[in-house]
């Protein structure tokens, strides 16, 4: 018990983060009328592939010798880029 | 220095993200929304690159760490073949092939976070807290990717019957079971045993494609929502791990955003969660009722041109057979020739025409008709009498009168396009067969109705030459 | 132009909350229709004596031997109850 | 463990505001939601009494350290105090008089961030970041403070015209510019000189005084609104220095919904704040565009009351004046004997009749008059053909029929209440003279017009009592 309100505590700059964020989310959808949901997300393209920008952390971080941590990191990163590049061109 | 320029572009990056999805919200502003959001992005990947600074356990910038040129030519590669492949195959794919596309996409973000998630994982052995992150992203990211793969398929139309696999729900059971399973043993008991990595791998992929497999096609945009909120969260774990701001607005923004849209499509629907995603059709089994007496009469292609052609005022009623037949196109077509002799064309969208709200919305807007000519159901209704042709195109049940008359009819209460009121009405589908509420539709037998019987696609493409000959 | 930098960066997680925050307040009366604006805002009456919590704090951390500090506390606590309870009851 | 359960308590409370606020924005749950927040509120006071534990500069638990008994007495005295006093007078009130107590009330506040300032800016000298903050919450707090004793006076008649001081722009930019120079002084170069931190709190409360000053009463909403949301960011940076998360949360709710809700009442009003917070009215010195030829019809209260009896459906107009004569509890009289009598009576609500958006709603609803009798505009406009009796109390614009006829009016092109339509109209208003905008009124002309003069309130009262006694 004791741990878990420590864990809670010590997160809690996260936590408020997190909540507060979720609140940004679902509050800015549910303003939009109903109809327009659809186009919304499928025009939400850029934002949904931020995990790039972690794959490209991960690049940086990677050691160079390790060839398979490299070509993994070349996948991620090719990936996220058609992620975010196909769905912004294709809409 | 370089860090704070970092975060400061990573915060600029979250407020576009937040404007951005606000922006697009609305259909005036939604292209700058994407373009704003777009800008927060690019900033965000750019800092990430040249802002980077390697970071000691004690958030000391270690100044010796360089980052070596080969990976920056890997990840400038990378990013480079990303655009291209991406840009080519959004443009030379059909635009009517969008939505399977953007399923894969979607699965590539999955890949992405999944494969994260296999390069991090040695280097936080030891970090109860950072390893949980680690799996949790790495599993979502996982059933994203396999999900939204057969998504795709499913989409592509070479899977094309939702499969029932035998004993599914025992199956599914137990492969939900083992990732939780495998996951909390790798975390906590052996976490430098990575054949038992390589199998959550494994079970997370498996358990993708069984979330996926039973579902049909029509319910297929709910599970993309529900992947690609799942992408968001796989995204928003890597920022709690890197302690990346942007990650995580970015992630928690889609996750639940993304979340929110697909209950609501689900109450749209109306169908809870559980039931799109385990339980067949409610209405799939429906019979008609009652008997409707009367005749129904035929139309072929020249008269309906030559109708089209010397009327005033035309009114599309575009339905879920449009979608189907993926006719958004050639419907513009029509509207453009139509418009070019002088006749006044309008769309008139019924709120839950298709299969997900907005849906005739995003498939118009697709093919670029113009806003303005999409008149909303309360709107339209008045101005059925003084039109002369309403061409009902793969619609159904949102132009059945029973909801008027018949209170015996499941859909009876539902406000519906009062096409009736028209001087003629054309209706174009494959057949008699009925549309998703699986009753009979009295409108048929209207002696004011012609049936123009065929593929929408087909019948419009052959109805615009017939027009261009006239 | 440095110093600002690091000031922003080490007050990065204050900033993300106070950002989120104004969202949130923007949003959630933005989705409210106009005409219920104002009972919205004196309805509002528990958040605004928010700072009663502030009052309170500095109270107890006052040093018990200075009878002006402990006046103004007292004071502090005073009003920020009135404003708290009268608007409540109030309403 | 404590500290940790006072953080929880503390997120607790900041999501109850947040769910709080968005329940108030819905009539349905408005009372659910300010309950929620009042129980978040409630837990954060008591979480700050008794979870309270003094840490060193490191963060180090205290633990020598223990509040004397006398500060908790003090303390609970106080909320004890302040209780009962703010619910006695929130209840011996009228509530009529709910406007200024409520104004009053938002001055305790600020004081309270004023005093915060004053006692807690000895502790932090030397630390120039927390020091700004503390000066920014005393400086606030203050203007709040005395602003709103200027609008409590203007709300409650005791200060009737806005002043308009000579050289007022002169003297007003002179008090800002030193509450600026004091502030940046006590902050950047003499932390230590308390004059200057008098002179400092000083300034700020003359700043308060000419701001409010000039405001004109049919403003005052809008200053209100503004002070309110002032005394939000002032918590908001209490918050900020003593790193509470409760008290930033709740700061910046207030303080960012406020200011956007005094925009918003800007808009509606029809004028940029600046002009509301500098400037005359822009209508003022209109007069009336044309004659308008004519007789206008008196009419006694008793043949009113002789009318409205035996009519069948009233329709109750009300508007500014309703809301100059706080007519608002005799006009509930007024319906109820109606109702009994067998008579059906509704309120026609225009969006902008009274002064700010929805001046209407919060006055009926002081009065207990039941929701569902308030109709709106586009709703009530097609009723009036089968009304027998529109009873107009104090409105003036708002059924001003050259929003329709008269392309020259200022008001051309408002949408209006149809009145015209019914059977009777019954005026009720002081004299001939125009409102808001300035401009005559055609419907006083109409021969269905019957004029009531005199103060709404006298009038309704006298008419309750004719009503009685039929
Ligand atoms: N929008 C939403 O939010 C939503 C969500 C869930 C459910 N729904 C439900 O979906 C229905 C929507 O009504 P609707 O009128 O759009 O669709 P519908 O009633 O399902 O009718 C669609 C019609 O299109 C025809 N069709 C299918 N493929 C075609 C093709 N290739 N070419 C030409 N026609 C084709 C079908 O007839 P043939 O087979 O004879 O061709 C079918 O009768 C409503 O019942 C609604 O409640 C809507
Ligand atoms: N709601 C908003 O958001 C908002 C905001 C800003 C401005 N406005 C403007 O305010 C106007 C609102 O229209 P309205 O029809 O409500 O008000 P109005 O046009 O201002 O008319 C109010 C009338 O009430 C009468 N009156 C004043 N005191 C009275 C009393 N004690 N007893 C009886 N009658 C009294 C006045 O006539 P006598 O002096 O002859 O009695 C006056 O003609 C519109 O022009 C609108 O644009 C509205």
């Amino acid at each position: 018990m004791e741990n878990i309100l420590n864990l809670i505590s010590e997160h809690r700059e996260m936590i408020y983060f997190v909540v507060l964020s979720v609140f940004v989310g679902v509050e800015v959808i549910g303003g939009v009328p109903t109809v327009l949901h659809t186009p919304l997300m499928s025009g939400a393209n850029a934002i949904h592939g931020v995990v790039i920008v972690g794959a490209i952390y991960v690049m940086l971080n990677v050691d160079p010798t390790n060839i398979a941590a490299l070509i993994l990191g070349f996948l991620a990163v090719l990936l996220g880029t058609l992620k975010c590049s196909g769905r912004v061109c294709g809409n | 220095m370089k860090s704070s320029l970092l975060e400061i572009s990573y915060l600029i990056g979250s407020v576009t993200f937040i404007l951005g999805l606000k922006m697009m919200g609305n259909p005036k502003t939604a292209r700058k929304g994407n373009l704003i959001a777009a800008g927060g992005m690019i900033l965000a990947i750019l800092g990430t690159i040249f802002l980077f600074e390697k970071h000691d356990h004690m958030g000391v910038v270690d100044t010796s760490f360089v980052v070596p040129g080969m990976v920056y030519g890997l990840i400038f590669g990378a990013i480079g073949l990303g655009t291209v492949v991406g840009w080519l195959t959004a443009k030379r794919v059909q635009m009517t092939k969008m939505p399977e596309l953007v399923s894969m996409f979607n699965g590539m973000g999955g890949a992405c976070a999944a494969l994260i998630g296999l390069m991090e994982y040695q280097h936080y052995l030891g970090e109860t807290g950072a390893l949980s992150a680690i799996i949790a992203g790495m599993v979502i990211g996982s059933v994203s990717f396999s999900g939204s793969v057969i998504a795709y398929l499913k989409l592509n139309g070479t899977m094309k019957k939702p499969l029932r696999l035998p004993q599914y729900n025992i199956l599914n059971t137990v492969v939900m079971i083992s990732v939780v399973a495998f996951g909390a043993w790798v975390v906590y008991a052996s976490p430098d045993n990575m054949t038992i990595l390589y199998a959550l791998f494994f079970a997370a992929l498996i358990y993708g494609i069984l979330f996926t497999i039973p579902i049909g096609g029509a319910d297929m945009p709910v599970v993309s929502s529900l992947l690609n909120s799942f992408t968001g969260l796989a995204a928003a774990f890597g920022g709690f791990l890197y302690d990346n701001k942007i990650m995580l607005t970015g992630g928690i923004l889609v996750g639940s955003a993304g979340t929110l849209l697909t209950l609501i499509m689900c109450k749209a629907m109306n169908r809870p969660l559980s039931n799109a995603i385990f339980g067949a059709f409610p209405g799939g089994g429906a019979t008609a009722e009652r008997e409707i007496a009367g005749n129904i009469k035929d139309i072929n292609i020249s008269d309906t041109a030559v109708l089209m052609n010397y009327s005033k005022k035309v009114v599309i009623v575009p339905g879920y057979g449009l979608a189907v037949a993926q006719a958004q196109h050639v419907i513009h077509e029509l509207e453009m020739i139509l418009e070019e002799r002088g006749v006044s064309v309008k769309y008139a969208i019924h709120p839950v025409a298709g299969r997900m709200p907005g849906h005739m919305n995003v498939l118009l807007a697709e093919s670029n008709v113009s806003y303005d000519k999409l008149v909303e159901m309360e709107d339209i209704n008045p101005e059925f009498s003084s039109t002369d042709v309403v061409l009902v195109v793969g619609a159904n049940d949102v132009v059945n009168p029973a909801a008027h008359n018949d209170p015996a009819s499941p859909i009876y209460g539902m406000p519906i396009l009062d096409v009736e009121n028209a001087a003629h009405i054309i209706v174009n589908k494959r057949s008699m067969s009925a549309g998703y509420a699986g009753i009979e539709n009295e409108l048929f037998f209207n002696p004011k109705t012609s049936m123009l019987f065929g593929d929408a696609k087909d019948v419009l493409a052959k109805l615009v030459t017939e027009l261009k000959s006239l």
